[in-house]
């Protein structure tokens, strides 16, 4: 029998609180491998029998470092390792991506994109909303919840393979608009999923909003004030939870958000179960958004002509010559953007998603740096931890929604 | 350039010299090391600037003097402004002084920046690496930094990675 | 070890009981819980009610290892996830299997730099690989049941 | 009269054998191998900080202990439930009396905030 490998308690020193020393309290990893920490999250728990006296997050289990593999692609092939970041809600960060190139080569782009562009980031928003309402109710033991709400996802998974061919890591949005039009099929599709959608959230309403177990686990639990919530950087549906209405769709419209008119869902309290009922509200706004967009989706091309940025479509290549030298050029070296840096926000479904690209002129960017919603909303984590019960700890880490690869990158 | 934004450029270069530049609509102001922290203190406090968006950093690493550019973003949420303060950091033992007082989110941005880039912050509650493993030398975001490419396996040069192929034992 | 190392080639008798006992092992698999990254995703998917991958003897999810028998690699191995993973393997009581979903667990797949190990095998020794960026949930029920082909024909002889 | 007991017996028997019979299968053809690593106690992949046994707070005792006084309670049902037919009266007021006494406990348990977690 080997002797057991233990890691002794003063090289954590400094974390911890004296009693942890002294072995009063327990010194316990809940680690990179947990049922409930939503991805590979390591939480060091200082439990004093079921009350966390501190909680100490390490991250960077999935840190796959797409930021610097992203700086040795050029601007076209970088857009595919965008889908690896967030991978709940990879529409929107293909969203962010293109939106943030645009704006540094000042591509314009068609509005029949823009309208489509819209319908997909609200679709990719309910998916991943009903994976967080999944898994969280898996954590408050409401099992069935994860089996409806997975129901839901497939059908919108079947309208993101209907036009793109591939359920999660689509790389549709691309620079310039989207990668080919729309199928026929696409608006009756998604227009079935409308009118059926609103019926399955009030289910999900009756099986946990006024069920005294789930309302006991989750009421005045991890409460953050909206000034705490500024603070420590939160954005998304835990800082509309506690009051601030902040939501870059309505506060900065891009893509022709404007012309849609919906609500910002906000709550006072800031607890879990103020983030649930946002978050239920977000899923009936968008779908009302997703009604009005499919409404005002004109005609028209989907992608910009402008081939200095855009590879030209196949049809033309093999007829105009320039299109063969605009699309070999584009596909070797790539288009070389102005030396400057741009930074632009979109509103994903867990905060604000920011794109910082740095650009020396070259084909490739420079440096690029990713504002993920849910590294700075898991910064609150022990802040709203503290002399909770470990169950507690559960429902609150379900609550920030928090997705492993948007933390780590 | 928002005209709400008018006085706060105002008051950052009247303060502390600074330049001011403009690129599509992003403001951009460009100060001292030692005054990020007043600056900091002043756009949460008089210009209600109550969100950090981010903090990052940038290597210019051929150029040695000011190697590294630190970028921290504010976003006011009640005026919806934008602004990003830079920071000129010489590549020799860089080091910044630490604004977690000021912003709590600050505090893992901080250590991300430290492991990435090697940038020190004096002042900083626990500065570990926050992304890298512990034990983990070199600092990868920086240019010198090799990317870490391994010549993928196809099957014309299958066989001489499958020898040297670290393949576990059982 | 167990009994049948001692009576390997007894003819009929082993090739019955051979038969016995992979049977029994491919009815109950229960994989460890084990989601690192996008192709989580869609091994939840494949665990969801359209897939349903308990219909293949997957019906427990277990997270703690000395319950399962399989350990399914769902997602992109990072530097600092290459140990645990490794000891979350060792602690998994035999006879036990791996399958490395996804191109990322498989080679690395769209990370080719310092942060991720370009391929589970350089950690654990992988019996199926699963293509695909996230594999979709068919793709999964595909590679279990290839594995279940290969559990089937597995000698007791050469069980170590 | 003895045929009733041989049937329990048989059914005694059947069911140890069936336990054996499962777990006595698995322990000959399993192949075991031991490693320390494999000994070593599981903490979702980490190292485990400090001693495993160490002093559990006092409230845990005071948890099982609840559980197994209401928990007996409920095991002396199981054999009224089945003569309930031939106590007639005489039995639902024995058990009442029963029951009402532990409510007394119980209710006692409640008040002294035994059931609070704090």
């Amino acid at each position: 029998m080997t002797q057991l490998q233990e890691v002794s308690v003063d090289d954590i020193k400094h974390l911890v609180s004296e009693r942890a020393i002294q072995g009063e309290t327990v010194l316990l990893n809940m680690g990179p491998q947990h049922p409930s920490t939503h991805g590979v999250l390591r939480l060091l728990l200082e439990l004093d029998g079921e009350t966390v006296v501190s909680c100490i997050p390490d991250i960077g289990f999935l840190h796959t470092g797409i930021e610097k593999n992203m700086e040795s692609k050029t601007y076209a092939k970088a857009a595919v390792m965008t889908d690896r970041l967030d991978y709940l809600n990879t529409l929107g960060n293909n969203l962010a991506y293109s939106m943030a190139v645009e704006k540094l080569i000042e591509l314009d782009v068609p509005d029949r994109a823009q309208s489509i562009r819209v319908i997909l980031a609200e679709l990719q928003r309910i998916a991943s909303h009903l994976i967080w309402l999944g898994t969280t109710g898996l954590d408050v033991a409401a099992m069935s919840t994860f089996l409806y709400c997975f129901r839901e996802r497939e059908s919108i998974l079947d309208i993101f393979e209907l036009c793109s061919g591939q359920r999660m890591m689509t790389t549709y949005i691309r620079p310039g608009g989207i990668w080919r039009d729309v199928p026929v099929e696409f608006e009756a599709a998604v227009r079935a999923f409308i009118k059926m959608f609103p019926k399955r959230v009030d289910e999900y309403e009756a099986l946990l909003s006024r069920n005294p177990l789930f309302l006991d686990r989750t009421f005045g639990i991890g409460a953050v004030s909206s000034e705490q919530a500024l603070n420590f950087g939160m954005t998304g549906p835990p800082l509309r939870a506690s009051g601030v209405k902040w939501d870059l769709r309505k506060a900065r419209p891009y893509s022709g958000y404007e012309q849609y008119d919906f609500e910002v869902p906000t709550r006072t309290e800031g607890d879990v179960y103020a983030r649930y009922i946002v978050r239920i509200e977000e899923l009936r706004q968008s779908v009302k958004i997703i009604e009005q967009a499919l409404n005002k989706m004109p005609l028209g091309p989907v992608r910009s002509s402008n081939h200095k940025f855009v590879p030209p479509p196949r049809s033309e290549i093999g007829v105009n010559m320039e299109a063969l030298i605009h699309h070999f050029k584009l596909w070797t070296e790539g288009f070389s953007a102005p030396k400057c840096a741009v930074y632009n926000a979109v509103e994903s479904p867990r905060g604000e998603l920011g794109v910082y690209i740095v650009s020396d002129g070259g084909p490739k960017p420079y440096r690029i740096h990713w504002r993920t919603p849910s590294f700075d909303n898991l910064l609150a984590l022990p802040f709203m931890a503290k002399g909770v019960l470990v169950a507690d700890l559960v429902a609150i880490i379900g609550s920030v929604d928090i997705v492993l690869g948007d933390v780590d990158r | 350039m928002k005209p709400e934004l008018e006085p706060t450029i105002q008051a950052l270069t009247k303060t502390f010299n600074s330049q001011v530049n403009e690129f599509r609509g992003d403001v951009r102001v460009t100060i001292l090391a030692e005054s990020i922290v007043a600056a900091a203190q002043m756009l949460r406090d008089e210009f209600d600037f109550s969100l950090l968006s981010t903090m990052t950093a940038v290597d210019f690493w051929p150029e040695e003097n000011p190697r590294f550019e630190v970028i921290y973003l504010f976003t006011s949420v009640s005026k919806i402004l934008n602004l990003s303060v830079l920071v000129q950091v010489p590549g020799i033992n860089p080091s910044l002084p630490t604004i977690t007082g000021i912003f709590k989110n600050a505090v893992w941005r901080e250590r991300e920046v430290w492991d990435m880039f090697g940038i020190k912050f004096e002042g900083h509650p626990d500065l570990r690496r926050i992304l890298m493993p512990a034990d983990w030398e070199g600092h990868p975001l920086r240019k010198d930094y090799p990317l870490g490419y391994e010549e993928p396996q196809f099957t014309f040069n299958f066989e001489e990675i499958d020898l040297r192929k670290p393949y576990a034992k059982e | 070890m167990g009994v049948e190392q001692k009576l390997a080639n007894m003819g009929a008798v082993t090739t019955t009981l051979e038969t016995v006992v992979n049977w029994s092992r491919t009815r109950a698999m229960w994989p460890l819980l084990f989601g690192l990254a996008c192709c989580a995703i869609e091994m939840m998917a494949a665990e969801g009610a359209h897939y349903d991958m308990s219909r293949f003897g997957m019906e427990l999810m277990r997270p703690s290892p000395r319950q399962s028998d399989l350990m399914i690699v769902a997602g992109r191995v990072s530097r600092k996830m290459a140990p645990v993973l490794r000891r979350l393997y060792d602690q998994m009581p035999e006879p036990k299997w791996v399958i490395a979903m996804g191109d990322c667990a498989s080679c690395g797949g769209v990370f080719n730099n310092y942060a991720v190990v370009a391929g589970v095998d350089e950690i654990v020794p992988v019996d199926i690989y699963i293509a695909g960026c996230p594999p979709r949930p068919e793709a999964l029920i595909h590679g279990i049941m290839t594995l279940y082909d290969k559990v089937n024909h597995n000698k007791i002889k050469d069980q170590a | 009269m003895l045929l009733e007991y041989t049937a329990i017996a048989i059914f005694i028997i059947v069911a140890i054998a069936i336990g054996f019979i499962a777990i006595g299968l698995g322990t000959i053809f399993g192949p075991r191998k031991k490693s320390g690593i494999k000994s070593m106690p599981y903490e979702s992949g980490m190292d485990p900080i400090g001693p495993g046994t160490r002093r559990l707070p006092v409230r845990f005792y005071l948890i099982a202990v609840l559980f197994i006084l209401f928990d007996i309670e409920v095991i002396f049902f199981l054999p009224w439930a089945i003569v309930f037919r031939q106590l007639g009266w005489f039995g639902l007021i024995e058990m009442f009396i029963f029951i009402i006494i532990l409510l007394v406990g119980y209710f006692y348990a409640w008040k002294k905030g035994a059931l609070e977690w704090e």
